[in-house]
């Protein structure tokens, strides 16, 4: 892990890497974490943000003093509007991601299986306590889902990308992309396939790095 | 830029499939009635009408059956002496009737991601005869399907470029879930407005739900 | 049936004698029909009539000068609305309907039967068309019904008030009282029950004219 | 003259019982912070609180569980580091863990008369292990009950004496559905207004799911 020919991205990077593949026109729900920082690199095309507390629109983070204390994302941070934006209850909110109406959600997890599977909502079947939020209804409902989250964890380097998932599922079958700090890999029927990787990053570092098999183009 | 402003109604209807489920909304006032003309004289054939008042004569649903492109009827109620009610009895049209309440909820369902649901209404009569039931919480309950569509025709009195709508008075009706339930809706609006004229907490169907909007002036 | 003593009550009276029932602050449902007529005589009390098309809180009807082309009821009448109402979509007017929050609904029927069932949309099973409409959602879903009609049908005088109903149910057990032109009968777990009559009217004139057996005060 | 306006926090908290399912709305904004401290100081216990942050720290909730008057929580999500965290550590809060959207769907449906629902959310989960599912259009889905409250507290921009209510920006969230989903449902709203001064098209909440209003100036 000391190869210092390559320098993962960071989670800025992660998210600008997302950002560049979000055509103008689509309706994208992001989750908590990297994926809420993707819409700050989506700044030349009209692309509509939607959280699940019923905002469609999200506009840019205000600065201090142009807070709106009764505007927040799901993340309960404060938020701005776009110019047509749309507010709805929560149950109309949901119908939008449940419904098939988000061309794309982004969903940070802990792991991705080769099969589109994906956990993100906790550690072990016997956590006391369950941190499910709105990441099942958007999984299921969306268009398609992408995953942004770093390779491997940060402790023991186990990696993320895996023929099967250890943790809890979010749900089976639903991961069509992921996004790492190291690469790009699509769910395909056969498996992860690479899209690309970032510079100076060798294949054989990326597989010794990746606990599921690779194809590569 | 996203701007869902089509200029002809020809562009509007572009593209509908034979053998589609077509929604169309209205209750009187917020019918779409353009539109219809529209479906009527694209030639798509085999449909499927979903609407509410697909069963009276007044306004353009009597054109619309008359072209013998509808195949089957989704809706509340049939007059006996409607174009519905004559076809329907010459064998030429199916009819599948649906408590108005239930029609609504199905829509919405489809829209809604709901795959099916058990409600009472209807649960205890003909309408259910072959069909699964359950009581829940001691009361009959019947299980009812989504009704999705391939696309919906709907009326707005506003409308901006990214397809947020308002309706006027009763005009809503069916309008903001058969919008939710298609892949394709088409809605005509008697005005087009800068986008921000319509203020976010009263948008009535948020633009997700609206893919083509043509500007019919009233 | 050429007994003079009395005067049945017509349709307006019907209506009128529906509208004494009803105290201020419900919420009401009126089907077509006899019912339309009942809020014609609720001035005196703020009672909130619903419509299936998403109005809540419908007006007197306005005159010619006045129509607003954009504003029906269930019937596709033109109406007004009062100060305070509001508007909402057909699936939402529904949840009203079928979530139990109307105090109260008044429908028309063909017939009635002591054990509360309805029949107000076909005259037969074979019938070719069927008229359902929203009959079926208000009278299950309705905190109570009440039933609108004429004692008797208009060309042989069968009467309407039944021990089982011989056409097609619209629901089962949820009438609780029948307004006639002959007298008021709360539906109870024994049967019908004479709440009132019209003036004039004798117990054996009206048993005569109805088909179920009346529990008499 | 209908009136739902009362005067002071107490009329509006009166009469909630041991054992009642309270919904609570708010999701940041839209949280009726002083009701909430209203039903801790009723007395009221053995509680079912429903609330989609029940787990979170932040807020009146911290109290309301502090107080020991709930039983259980039905949420979406709890922090291991909250005091419903610790309870639940502790056994001595029940808890049911439901996905945000099924949350919001099984409140709509008590609201609406829906007495079931299948939905493909968790249905591949842990969530539903032991429960009935069923495949749907190629789907697995898992079976959904509604949730009714006896009392649902809520947060409003305006009332007016009809109970009719706005909610300002996402402060709307749950409270609209929550309001339709219990049989007293308790508003506290920010601004009182005239009858008439909210425009019928553009009610968020309509007066007929809401049977107390505490006017709570900000």
């Amino acid at each position: 892990m000391s190869d210092t020919s390559f320098k993962p991205l960071n989670r800025d990077g992660i998210a600008r890497r997302i950002a560049q593949d979000i055509p103008e026109g689509w309706f994208v729900n992001l989750g908590i974490g990297i994926p809420t920082k993707v819409s700050d690199f989506v700044t030349d095309r009209e692309v509509i943000f939607h959280a699940e507390n019923g905002v469609i629109g999200i506009g840019p983070a205000p600065d201090e003093a142009n807070i709106n204390p009764y505007l927040v994302n799901a993340g309960v941070q404060h938020i701005s509007l776009i110019t047509g934006a749309a507010l709805v209850h929560h149950a109309d909110s949901f119908a939008i991601a449940r419904g098939g109406h988000l061309d794309l959600c982004v969903l940070g997890a802990f792991e991705v299986a080769e099969n589109g599977d994906i956990a993100n909502w906790a550690r072990s079947p016997d956590e006391p306590v369950k941190q499910v939020g709105g990441a099942m209804d958007l999984a299921v409902g969306a268009k398609r889902l992408w995953v942004a989250m770093e390779h491997n964890t940060k402790g023991s380097g186990e990696s993320r990308i895996r023929t099967l998932c250890s943790y809890p599922l979010t749900a089976k079958g639903v991961v069509r992309r992921v996004y790492t700090d190291l690469a790009v890999l699509d769910v395909t029927p056969k498996g992860f396939a690479v899209v690309d990787t970032i510079p100076g990053l060798t294949r054989k570092t990326l597989e010794e790095r990746t606990e599921a098999a690779l194809i590569w183009p | 830029m996203i701007d869902k402003f089509v200029p002809s109604l020809a562009d509007a209807m572009a593209g509908i499939q034979d053998g589609a489920t077509v929604l169309v909304a209205g209750f009187g006032p917020g019918t779409p009635e353009l539109l219809m003309q529209g479906l009527a004289n694209s030639g798509a054939r085999d449909l499927t009408l979903v609407m509410n008042a697909g069963g009276r004569d007044d306004g353009p649903v009597a054109e619309l059956l008359a072209t013998g492109a509808i195949r089957k009827l989704i809706c509340s109620f049939v007059r006996p002496n409607s174009v519905a009610g004559r076809q329907f009895a010459a064998g030429t049209l199916d009819l599948e009737i649906v408590p108005q309440g239930t029609l609504a909820e199905r829509i919405r369902a489809a829209g809604a991601g709901v795959q099916a649901f058990f409600t009472p209404t209807a649960a205890d009569t003909i309408l259910a005869e072959g069909r699964e039931t359950r009581v829940i919480n001691n009361r009959l309950c019947l299980l009812e399907y989504p009704i999705f569509g391939d696309v919906a025709l709907i009326d707005a009195w506003q409308a901006d470029r990214f397809g947020n709508l308002t309706h006027r008075d009763s005009a809503r009706n069916f309008n903001p879930i058969m919008a939710m339930a298609a892949k394709l809706t088409i809605a005509q609006t008697a005005h087009a407005v800068d986008l921000g004229a319509i203020q976010p907490e009263n948008v009535h169907t948020a633009g997700v739900f609206v893919q083509r909007v043509l500007h019919v002036p009233v």
